[in-house]
C-alpha cells in the first residue's frame, strides 16, 4: 500500500477541489454515525471529498438482508456511473463479485475481504488486525499488575477472532502465565453485540472481578460500557480502544483510563483508494494494511499513561515488521 | 336470479373495498409523514414504482416474495389453530445451516441432492418447532415463550456450530465462515421468467406455488384442515368432535416448523451455496406480519409477500435519491394496520347486513305464522 | 285473565310504548309495562318475543326508538346502566355476568366500592359487612371471599342478586333466573323474593317455566313477537292458557307415550371411576341403557354429571371399570372412535361444546362427524355432501335460516340447538347423549326437540337424557337415575316420582333422612 | 340449601408442611440459598453469588421487568400487548433524544411519552377498530422500529458524538449506595464462607450502585400491585380483563379502562427502553433493546400475569444472563445447580405422586450432571443460551398452574354495537 498516515498532506491539496469522478460507497449495517467502523470509512471519504472535490454517494444496510439487496445497492451505484465503488465490509465480498463481473470498467474496492483477489476490477483493502491486537496485548500484559487481562468482543466472527489471536499472542509474548479472559457479546446474526454498551460494561466488571486489570475492547459501540467498568474499578485499571484513537473520541470522564488503542485505519485505506483513483492511478490487487505502513498501528495520544510501554511495543514492532515474530490471525 | 347477481357483486365489491380502502389509507399516512420531513411523496411513489418496474427490480421483487412466502405460509399454518410461532425465525436459520452443511458434504445425483437438502431442511424445521409443541402438549408452556427462547438458542447454537472444526470451513482470505459449498448438483438454477431481465426467478418459486397450492388444499379441503381450523375457532367443541388435540398441536407446530425449513432453501440453493454469517436472518418475524397482512390465505399471504417484497426492495432506490429509506418500514408498519382495519370495518358491515337478512326472513316467517323460509337460496 | 289493572298508587316501573329496532327486526313495538311496589311482575313470551330487549332498555343498557321510562312516577332517561343503578333498577342477566377469576366481593362491589385510604383503596373489610348483612336480611348468603369459579349454579344466581341489592336497588330484573336451578333451589330463591316483596321491593321476573311463574307472580305480562299481547292474573290462568297466549298454539307436554324400551344393551358401563388429584370425581359408576330407552340423569350441577358425559365420550380418560357400546369395549378408544361408533352429543353448553359460531352453518354440520358419510370421503371434506344433508337438516328440523351459509353466531339459540339435534341424529347413532337438550329454548322448539328425542327412541336409539328440568327428566325417560357426589345414589320410577321427591334425592335430603 | 361448593371441594395442592403461601415462599428462598451456597463452595466459582452477579442481574432485569409489567398492565385489561419490542424501542429513542440535549430525567419523561404513544396506537386499533391484538402489536413492532429510524435520521444525524444509529450520550442518573454498607459486607462476602458470604454478597449486590431508575422501577412493580389489586380502579381494570360484558353490565366503562391499561402498558414499555438509553447505557442505539420486549413478555407469563411473579420471571432471566456475561466458571457450576434443581423438583414430584414428571426430571438431572464431570467449561457460544435455557427449564419443571384474564386477546365489543 501507499505509505502514509492520514495526516501525510497530498499534492493536490492546493488545487481547487474540484473532480469529475464520482465515488459511492456502500456501508455495512449501522452505516455513517456508528461512531466505529462505518464512520471510519466516512472519515476517509469526508477527507477524499474536501481535498479532491469528489462527488460522493453513500448507501446504508439494513439488518439481516439478502446477498441480492447487497448486490443491487452496489449496481445502483456503478449503473449510475459512480466509480469507483467501495463495499464496506467481509459481506459484500459475494455481491461485489458478481457485480464486478457486470461492470468490468468500474473499479470496486471491498473492505475487510481478499477472497476477490483474482477478480482485475476489484481492490481488496486488509488490514492485520492481529500484528496491532498483538502490540496492544503486549502492552497490556505489561501495564498489567494481576496477571490478568481481558478482551471483550463485540460479535463472534472470524474478524473480531483476529483481534482477539494477535491480544492473545502479544499478551503471552511478554508473559508466558498470563490469563487472558475472552468473552464475545453477542453471536451472528445477532450483531448487537456492537451496540451493548450495558453488556460491555457488565462482561468488563465480571472480568475485573475475576482478577482482570487491562481490558481490551473490541466491541464497536459497547466499547463505552468497558470503559465505564474499567473506570469505576478505579486506579491501575485500563482500557484499550480499538479502531480509531478512543482517546480522543470518547466521553470525557473515562478518556483517562484508555491507556491506548489499536488503531485500524480504515479511513487511510478509503481516502488512499479514492486518491488513486483520482490520480489516474487506482490502486488493484490485494491492499494490505499492517504495522509496517501503520494501517494498524497503537496510539499515543495518552502521552503519560503509555509511555512507559512504548519501547517494548516498538521493540516487537520492528520484530513484526521484520518477520522475526509471525504472529498468526487465528485464536 | 337477479338478487343472486347483486349478492355476488355486493360480495365482490366489498371484499376489494377492504385492500383498495387499506392502501389508500396507507399511502395518506406514508405521505404525510414523508411530507413532514420536506420530502416530496408523490415523487417519492412515483420513483418507487417506476423502479419497480425495471424487469431486474422485478425479478428481485419474486425473489424476495419466494422467500417471504414461505415464512409467511410457515406462520400463517400456526395461527389457523390459534398457534403462535414467533419462532420461525429460529427454525429456518437453523434448518438452513444443517440442510447447507448436508447438502456441501454429499455429491449426488441431481434430484436426489436436491431433495436431500430440502428434505433436511424440512425435518430439522419441523423437529425444532416440534420441541415448542411438545412443550406446550407435555408441559402446557405457551408456545410464544418457548419460540421466543428457542430463537435466541438457536442463534447460540449456530454460533458453535459454524466454525470451522464444526461444520464450517475457513476460506482464505475471508473474514466470513461458512458451510462448504453446495455442488453443482445440488444447486437450483434460476428461471427467466422477467423478459429483458438478466437476473433469474428463483427456481424454487416453483416450489413455493406448489406448497401454496398445498397449504389451501389441506386447509380448506382436507378433513385435516377441518379439524385445524375448528380447534383454531372453538378448542373445546373440536375435542367434543373427535379431535384429538394434542396431536393436532404437535402436527401443526411441526408442519409450520418443516414449511419453515425451506425459508431459506431459494437463497441456499439459488443464490448463495453456503449458509455463512451473512445468511439473511429475521425473515421470520417479516413472516408474521406478512401472514397477518395476508389474512392467513395462500392467495393474501401471496399479495401481502409481493408487497413486503416491492416495498423491500424498492427502498433502495429512495436511499439514492436521498429520502431515507426507513420510510418504507413505516409503511410496511401501516399498511398491516390499516389493512385489518379495514377487513374489520368490513366485517361489520357485513355482520350487520347478514343479520339484517335473517331478521327480515325471521319476521316474515312470523308474519306468515308457520310457512318455512329454510333453504331460500338452495 | 284480567283486564289491564287499575290499582291505586304510583307504579315503581312504568314502560310506555317503548319500541326498539335493531337492524332488521323490531325486538319491542309499542310495549307498555306496569309494574307495582311491592310485587313480583312476570313477563313471559316465547324465544325472541323481546323479553330481554326490554329489560335491557329498563337497564339503560341501550334507549328505546321510542317511549317513555317512568320510574316512581318520574320519567326518566337512562343512558347507560350506571343511570339505572343510581335510579334504583338492578339487573340479573339471562346469562350470568360474573367473572370467574374475580373473588365473589370483587363481583358484588364492582362499580360501587366502598372506599378507603381517601378514596384511593378499595375497602374490602367494609364490603365484607354489608355482604353479610344483606346475606342475613334476605336469606342469600354466600363466602364473600371464594372466586366465582368455584361456586355453582345456585350461589352464582345469589350472587347475582346480592350484586343488586348492594346498590340498593328497589326495582329487581330477574332474565330467566331459575333455568339452571333445582326445585329446592328455586325454592329458596322464592323465598328471598317474598322477604325482598315484603321489604317493598318491586320484582320482574321472566321465565319460560309456567307453572312457576303461576306460584310466585303477583302479575303477568305477555309478549308476543315483540308487543304486550295480555297481562294475566296468575291465580286465576292456567298454564296452558298462558302458554297459548304466548304461542297461539297447543301446549305441548313432555309425556312419552308407551314404552319402547328392548333388552339389547347399548351402552353398559361397569364400575367406573374417574380420580383426579387423589378425589373421586366418579365412583363405582355401573348402568345400562337399552335400545329404545331414556335413561335421566338426575342431579344438581357439579356432582358429575359432566364427567360422566365426558367419560362416554372419550374426552377423559376413566381410571376404573369398563365401559361398553352394543357389546364392543370402548374404554380405551378415542373420542373420534366412539363418535364413528355410534355416539351423538348434545352438548350441554351449545356455545362452548356445540358450535362454531363464526363458521356457516353446513361446517358446524360436518363438526364431530368429520370422519363420516356424507361430509368427507377419504382424507378429504365432501363439501358437496355437507352442503346437501345440511339442507335436509335445515328442512328436517325446521331450522330457521335463509341459509346454510350463514354463520351459526347468526342463528338464534332454539335454532341453533336444533341444527344441533339434527346433526347428532344423523349416521344412525346408537346413543345419544342429550345434555339439558331444551336449555333456554322456548315452549315451540322444546315440543320440537322433545319429539324427536321420542321418535329416535322408537326407533331403537338408547338416549341418556340430563336435565335440570325435572319435569322434562320425569316426562321423557324410561328409567331414572340419581347422581350425587359422583355416585349413582338412586334409582327412581318416572312414572311414580314427583318432582319434589326428585329434587330431595338429588340433593342428598332422601338420602340423611 | 347446600352448595355444590361444599361437595366438590376445590381442587387444593397439599400445602407443603403446613405453611402460608408467604411461609412457603421464604423457605424455597432459602431452600434455595443453602443449594446455591453449597454449589459455590463446592465448585469454588464465588461468582454464583457475588455482589457484582447480583447488581449487574438487577440491572439486566429491568428493563426486562418493566417491559413485563407493560404487558401485565395491558393483559390485565384484556389486550394482549405484542407490541412492547416497538414500545420499548420508540422509549430508547425519545430518551435518547431528549437525554443529551435537557439532561437524564428529560429523557425519562420523554420515553415514557413515547411509549404511551405507542400505547395509543395500540388500544386505538385494539380497542376502538377492534383489530386483532396480535396483528396491531406486530403492526406497532414495525412501526415502532421504522419511526425511531426515520426520526433518527432526521433529528441525530448532525448531533455532536451521534449520528443516524446512535444519540450523543446523556449525563446518567446517580447511582447511590447506602453508605457504609459495601465496607461493611465487602470483608465478609470475600470470607468465602458458606452462607454468611453469600448473603453478603446478595445484600451488598442489592444495596450498592442502584440506580435511581431502579429504585423507581420496583416501586413501580409494588405500585402495581396496589393499584391494581387493592383499589377501585384495579378491580374495574381487572373486570374488563376478566369478563368486560359483566363490568360494562356494572356501568364499568370499559373501553375507558382499556385505553387507561394500554396506554400505561405503553409508558412502562417506553420507561424499559428509557432505563436502557439512560442507566444501563447513556445512549440511544439502533437495535439496543435486542428483543427485549419479547422477553418481558415471557416474563410476565412466566409470572403468571402478576407483578411478584413477574419479578421473579425477570429476576431469573438477569441473573443467569449477568452470569454469562461475566463468567464463564460460573456458568459452568450453573450445570451443577441445574442438577440440584432438578433433583429437588423430582423429589418433589415422587412426593406427588407425579411419577412420569419425576422421571423425566431424573433423567436431565443425571445428564446435566454428567456434563458438568465431563467439562471443565462450556464453549463460548453455548454460555450465550443459559438464561433461554434457564427459563425453558424452570417453566417445564414448575408446576403449570398459569391463568391468564380470560378475555385476554378477545376483541371487546359493546352491547348492541
Ligand atoms: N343486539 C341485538 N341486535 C340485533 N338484534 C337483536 C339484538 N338483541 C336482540 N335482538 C333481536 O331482538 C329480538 C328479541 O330478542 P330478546 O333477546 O329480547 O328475546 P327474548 O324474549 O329475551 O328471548 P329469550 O326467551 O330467548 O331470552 C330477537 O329476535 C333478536 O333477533
Ligand atoms: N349483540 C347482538 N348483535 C346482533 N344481533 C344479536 C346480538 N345479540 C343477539 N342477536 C341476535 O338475536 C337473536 C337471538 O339472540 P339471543 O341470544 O337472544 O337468542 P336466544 O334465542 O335467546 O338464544 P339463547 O337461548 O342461547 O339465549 C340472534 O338471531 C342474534 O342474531
Ligand atoms: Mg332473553
Ligand atoms: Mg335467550
Amino acid at each position: 500500500a501507499c505509505g502514509g498516515g492520514s495526516d501525510s498532506d497530498t499534492v493536490d491539496s492546493g488545487d481547487s477541489p474540484t473532480s469529475d469522478i464520482k465515488v459511492g460507497l456502500a456501508y455495512d449495517v449501522g452505516g455513517r454515525g456508528d461512531q466505529s467502523f462505518n464512520d471510519s470509512a466516512a472519515a476517509g471519504l469526508d477527507k477524499a471529498k474536501d481535498e479532491f472535490g469528489v462527488e460522493i454517494k453513500e448507501l446504508e444496510a439494513s439488518n439481516g438482508e439478502t446477498d441480492a439487496a447487497r448486490e443491487e445497492r452496489l449496481r445502483l451505484l456503478a449503473d449510475g456511473g459512480f466509480n469507483p465503488v467501495i463495499g464496506v465490509g467481509f459481506a459484500y465480498a459475494t455481491s461485489m463479485g458478481k457485480v464486478a463481473e457486470e461492470f468490468p470498467d468500474t473499479q470496486f474496492a471491498i473492505i475487510d475481504d481478499e477472497t476477490l483477489a483474482e477478480t482485475p476490477n476489484v481492490t481488496s483493502l486488509v488490514f492485520a488486525e492481529e500484528q496491532g491486537s498483538y502490540l496492544v496485548g503486549a502492552i497490556a500484559a505489561e501495564a498489567s499488575k494481576t496477571g490478568n487481562v481481558g478482551y471483550v468482543g463485540g460479535v463472534n466472527t472470524p474478524l473480531l477472532q483476529k483481534f482477539e489471536a494477535g491480544f492473545k499472542q502479544g499478551a503471552e509474548a511478554v508473559n508466558k502465565d498470563i490469563e487472558v479472559q475472552v468473552k464475545y457479546l453477542s453471536q451472528p446474526p445477532d450483531f448487537s453485540g456492537f451496540a451493548a454498551p450495558d453488556k460491555g460494561e457488565t462482561t468488563a466488571q465480571g472480568m475485573i472481578d475475576a482478577g482482570a486489570d487491562v481490558i481490551y475492547a473490541a466491541a464497536g459501540g459497547s466499547g463505552g460500557g468497558v470503559f465505564k467498568a474499567i473506570k469505576a474499578a478505579g486506579a491501575d485499571h485500563w482500557a484499550i480502544g480499538v479502531d480509531s484513537d478512543q482517546y480522543l473520541t470518547a466521553e470525557a470522564d473515562v478518556k483517562d483510563i484508555i491507556l491506548t488503542s489499536m488503531l485500524k485505519r480504515v479511513d487511510t485505506a478509503v481516502y488512499d483508494f479514492v486518491k488513486s483513483s483520482v490520480d489516474g492511478e487506482v490502486l488493484t490487487g490485494v491492499q494490505r494494511f499492517d504495522l509496517s505502513d501503520e494501517g494498524v498501528a497503537y496510539s499515543l495520544s495518552n502521552e503519560a499513561a503509555i509511555e512507559p510501554f512504548t519501547a517494548k511495543a516498538d521493540e516487537l514492532k520492528e520484530q513484526i515488521i521484520g518477520g522475526e515474530i509471525k504472529v498468526s490471525d487465528k485464536p | 336470479m337477479n338478487k343472486l347477481n347483486a349478492d355476488t357483486a355486493r360480495r365482490i365489491g366489498l371484499s376489494v373495498a377492504a385492500p383498495v380502502l387499506a392502501v389508500a389509507l396507507s399511502v395518506v399516512i406514508t405521505s404525510i409523514v414523508l411530507a413532514s420531513a420536506g420530502n416530496d411523496p408523490v415523487e417519492t411513489f412515483t420513483q418507487m414504482i417506476e423502479y419497480a418496474q425495471e424487469p431486474r427490480t422485478t425479478t428481485l421483487i419474486i425473489n424476495a416474495a419466494v422467500t417471504y412466502y414461505f415464512a409467511a405460509l410457515a406462520v400463517a399454518f400456526g395461527f389457523r389453530m390459534n398457534l403462535f410461532n414467533i419462532g420461525v425465525d429460529g427454525q429456518y436459520r437453523l434448518a438452513a445451516l444443517l440442510a447447507a452443511a448436508v447438502g456441501g458434504a454429499v455429491e449426488l445425483p441431481k434430484v436426489l441432492h436436491v431433495g436431500l437438502i430440502l428434505l433436511v431442511a424440512v425435518i430439522v424445521g419441523g423437529l425444532w418447532a416440534a420441541v415448542a409443541g411438545l412443550l406446550k402438549v407435555y408441559r402446557g408452556i405457551s408456545e410464544v415463550i418457548t419460540t421466543i427462547m428457542l430463537n435466541s438458542i438457536t442463534t447460540a447454537l449456530i454460533a458453535y456450530l459454524l466454525t470451522a472444526d464444526k461444520l464450517a470451513v475457513q476460506v482464505e482470505g475471508s473474514n466470513n465462515i461458512g458451510t462448504p459449498e453446495i455442488p453443482a448438483s445440488g444447486r437450483v438454477g434460476g428461471i427467466d421468467l422477467v423478459p429483458d431481465s438478466k437476473l433469474q426467478v428463483y427456481g424454487l418459486i416453483v416450489l413455493a406455488a406448489i406448497v401454496g397450492f398445498l397449504y389451501w388444499f389441506v386447509i380448506e379441503r382436507s378433513r385435516f384442515g377441518f379439524d385445524l381450523r375448528a380447534t383454531g375457532r372453538n378448542e373445546e367443541a373440536a375435542v367434543a368432535s373427535g379431535v384429538n388435540v394434542k396431536r393436532m398441536v404437535l402436527i401443526s407446530m411441526a408442519i409450520s416448523g418443516g414449511i419453515a425449513g425451506l425459508v431459506g432453501m431459494p437463497q441456499l440453493l439459488g443464490a448463495s451455496y453456503t449458509y455463512s454469517l451473512d445468511f439473511p436472518a429475521g425473515i421470520g418475524f417479516t413472516g408474521i406480519a406478512i401472514a397477518l397482512l395476508g389474512r392467513n390465505t395462500a392467495i393474501g399471504v401471496a399479495i401481502g409477500a409481493l408487497l413486503f417484497g416491492f416495498l423491500d426492495t424498492s427502498s433502495q432506490i429512495l436511499d439514492l435519491e436521498g429520502v431515507p429509506k426507513e420510510i418504507v418500514l413505516i409503511t410496511q408498519g401501516v399498511i398491516v394496520l390499516s389493512v385489518v382495519i379495514a377487513y374489520e370495518l368490513v366485517r361489520r358491515y357485513r355482520i350487520v347486513a347478514q343479520q339484517r337478512e335473517v331478521g327480515r326472513q325471521l319476521s316474515s316467517a312470523a308474519g306468515s305464522e308457520d310457512s318455512k323460509p329454510q333453504g331460500a337460496q338452495a | 285473565m284480567k283486564p289491564e289493572s287499575e290499582s291505586a298508587g304510583v307504579p315503581a316501573v312504568e314502560l310506555k310504548g317503548i319500541t326498539k329496532r335493531f337492524p332488521g327486526v323490531v325486538a319491542n313495538r309499542d310495549v307498555n309495562l306496569r309494574v307495582m311496589p311491592g310485587t313480583v311482575h312476570a313477563v313471559v313470551g316465547e324465544n325472541g318475543a323481546g323479553k330481554s330487549t326490554l329489560m335491557k332498555t329498563l337497564y339503560g343498557m341501550h334507549k328505546p326508538d321510542e317511549g317513555t321510562i317512568t320510574l316512581n312516577g318520574e320519567q326518566v332517561v337512562l343512558h347507560n346502566p350506571s343511570d339505572a343503578i343510581a335510579r334504583g333498577v338492578g339487573m340479573v342477566h339471562q346469562h350470568f355476568m360474573l367473572a370467574d377469576n374475580l373473588t365473589v366481593l370483587e363481583n358484588i362491589v364492582l362499580g360501587a366500592e366502598p372506599k378507603r385510604w381517601g378514596g384511593f383503596g378499595l375497602n374490602r373489610a367494609a364490603a365484607r359487612t354489608r355482604i353479610r348483612e344483606i346475606g342475613k336480611q334476605y336469606g342469600l348468603e354466600v363466602d364473600p371471599d371464594v372466586l366465582v369459579e368455584n361456586l355453582g349454579v345456585g350461589d352464582r344466581q345469589r350472587v347475582e342478586i346480592i350484586k343488586v341489592l348492594y346498590r340498593g336497588a328497589r326495582v329487581l330484573v330477574l332474565d330467566e333466573p331459575t333455568a339452571v336451578l333445582v326445585p329446592q333451589e328455586v325454592d329458596a330463591l322464592f323465598e328471598a323474593l317474598q322477604v325482598l316483596k315484603a321489604q317493598g321491593l318491586s320484582i320482574i321476573f321472566i321465565s319460560h317455566k309456567l307453572d312457576e311463574v303461576r306460584s310466585v307472580a303477583d302479575d303477568i305480562t305477555v309478549i308476543r313477537r315483540g308487543t304486550t299481547v295480555a297481562t294475566a292474573d296468575p291465580k286465576t290462568v292456567s298454564s296452558r292458557q298462558l302458554a297459548e297466549l304466548m304461542v297461539g298454539s297447543e301446549l305441548p307436554s313432555p309425556q312419552t307415550s308407551e314404552s319402547t324400551v328392548t333388552d339389547r344393551p347399548v351402552l353398559e358401563m361397569k364400575h367406573v371411576e374417574l380420580v383426579k388429584d387423589g378425589r373421586h370425581l366418579l365412583r363405582d359408576v355401573t348402568l345400562t341403557i337399552h335400545a329404545g330407552e331414556v335413561l335421566g340423569l338426575a342431579g344438581v350441577e357439579g356432582n358429575g354429571q359432566a364427567e360422566l358425559v365426558e367419560s362416554i365420550m372419550g374426552m377423559r380418560t376413566v381410571d376404573g371399570g369398563t365401559i361398553t357400546l352394543a357389546a364392543e369395549n370402548i374404554t380405551t378408544w378415542t373420542t373420534r372412535r366412539r363418535r364413528e361408533a355410534g355416539i351423538g352429543y348434545i352438548p350441554e353448553d351449545r356455545h362452548r361444546h356445540g358450535l362454531i359460531l363464526d363458521a356457516p352453518l353446513w361446517e358446524n354440520r360436518v363438526l364431530g362427524h368429520q370422519t363420516r358419510h356424507p361430509n368427507t370421503s377419504g382424507p378429504l371434506v365432501n363439501r358437496a355432501g355437507a352442503r346437501a344433508d345440511t339442507e335436509r337438516i335445515v328442512g328436517e328440523y325446521d331450522v330457521r335460516t335463509p341459509s346454510i351459509d350463514v354463520l351459526a353466531s347468526s342463528l338464534s339459540g332454539g335454532n341453533q340447538q336444533k341444527l344441533i339435534v339434527g346433526r347428532e341424529m344423523s349416521g344412525n347413532p346408537k346413543l345419544l347423549i342429550a345434555a339439558h337438550p331444551t336449555r333456554g329454548v322456548d315452549v315451540g322448539a322444546q315440543a320440537a326437540i322433545w319429539d324427536l328425542l321420542r321418535n329416535a327412541r322408537a326407533e331403537g336409539l338408547a338416549v341418556l337424557l340430563i336435565s335440570a328440568d325435572l319435569d322434562e327428566l320425569i316426562g321423557l325417560s324410561d328409567s331414572l337415575t340419581v347422581i350425587l357426589r359422583g355416585e349413582l345414589v338412586a334409582q327412581v320410577d318416572p312414572s311414580t316420582v314427583t318432582p319434589e321427591q326428585l329434587g330431595s334425592a338429588m340433593t342428598g335430603a332422601g338420602e340423611a333422612a | 340449601m347446600s352448595t355444590t361448593l361444599e361437595e366438590t371441594p376445590l381442587e387444593k395442592k397439599a400445602p407443603l408442611l403446613g405453611l402460608s403461601k408467604p411461609w412457603r415462599m421464604a423457605l424455597y428462598a432459602f431452600a434455595g440459598l443453602v443449594v446455591l451456597s453449597l454449589i459455590r463452595v463446592i465448585t469454588g466459582a464465588n461468582d454464583l453469588t457475588s455482589a457484582g452477579t447480583v447488581n449487574a442481574a438487577v440491572m439486566l432485569a429491568v428493563p426486562i421487568g418493566l417491559a413485563g409489567l407493560g404487558g401485565l398492565w395491558s393483559e390485565r385489561a384484556g389486550v394482549v400487548n405484542i407490541g412492547l419490542e416497538g414500545m420499548m424501542i420508540l422509549g430508547s429513542f425519545g430518551a435518547g433524544w431528549i437525554g443529551w440535549q435537557h439532561g437524564a430525567w428529560a429523557g425519562v419523561l420523554m420515553a415514557i411519552a413515547f411509549g404511551v404513544i405507542g400505547g395509543l396506537v395500540h388500544a386505538v386499533a385494539t380497542v376502538t377498530f377492534g383489530v386483532d391484538h396480535v396483528v396491531s402489536g406486530v403492526a406497532i413492532n414495525i412501526l415502532g422500529l421504522g419511526a425511531t429510524q426515520y426520526l433518527a435520521g432526521e433529528l441525530l444525524a448532525d448531533s455532536p458524538g451521534g449520528g443516524e444509529t446512535q444519540s450523543p450520550p446523556n449525563s446518567g442518573l446517580p447511582k447511590p449506595s447506602i453508605p457504609g454498607l459495601s465496607g461493611l459486607l465487602e470483608p465478609l462476602e470475600s470470607k468465602h464462607w458458606f452462607l454468611l458470604s453469600d448473603i453478603a454478597g446478595i445484600l451488598r449486590g442489592l444495596f450498592t450502585n442502584v440506580s435511581l431508575l431502579t429504585i423507581v422501577a420496583i416501586l413501580l412493580v409494588v405500585l402495581t400491585y396496589v393499584l391494581l389489586w387493592q383499589t377501585p380502579f384495579g378491580l374495574r381494570l381487572r373486570s374488563v380483563g376478566e369478563d368486560p360484558h359483566a363490568a360494562e353490565s356494572l356501568g364499568v366503562k370499559v373501553r375507558l379502562y382499556k385505553y387507561y391499561a394500554v396506554a400505561v402498558s405503553g409508558g412502562l414499555a417506553g420507561l424499559a427502553g428509557g432505563f436502557l438509553a439512560i442507566v444501563a447505557s447513556n445512549l440511544y442505539r439502533e437495535g439496543q433493546t435486542g428483543g427485549r420486549g419479547y422477553i418481558g413478555l415471557a416474563a410476565m407469563i412466566f409470572g403468571n400475569w402478576r407483578p411478584g411473579g413477574l419479578m421473579m420471571g425477570a429476576g431469573l432471566f438477569g441473573y443467569t444472563d449477568a452470569m454469562q456475561l461475566r463468567n464463564a466458571v460460573a456458568v459452568h457450576a450453573l450445570l451443577l445447580v441445574v442438577f440440584a434443581l432438578l433433583l429437588g423438583l423430582t423429589v418433589l414430584n415422587l412426593y406427588r405422586r407425579r411419577w412420569i414428571s419425576a422421571g423425566v426430571g431424573l433423567v436431565f438431572a443425571v445428564l446435566s450432571l454428567i456434563w458438568y464431570l465431563n467439562t471443565d467449561e462450556l464453549p463460548g457460544p453455548i454460555t450465550t443460551m443459559t438464561p433461554y435455557v434457564t427459563t425453558l427449564l424452570v417453566l417445564s419443571l414448575a408446576a403449570q398452574s398459569l391463568r391468564m384474564p380470560k378475555a385476554s386477546g378477545q376483541v371487546y365489543r359493546p352491547e348492541g354495537k
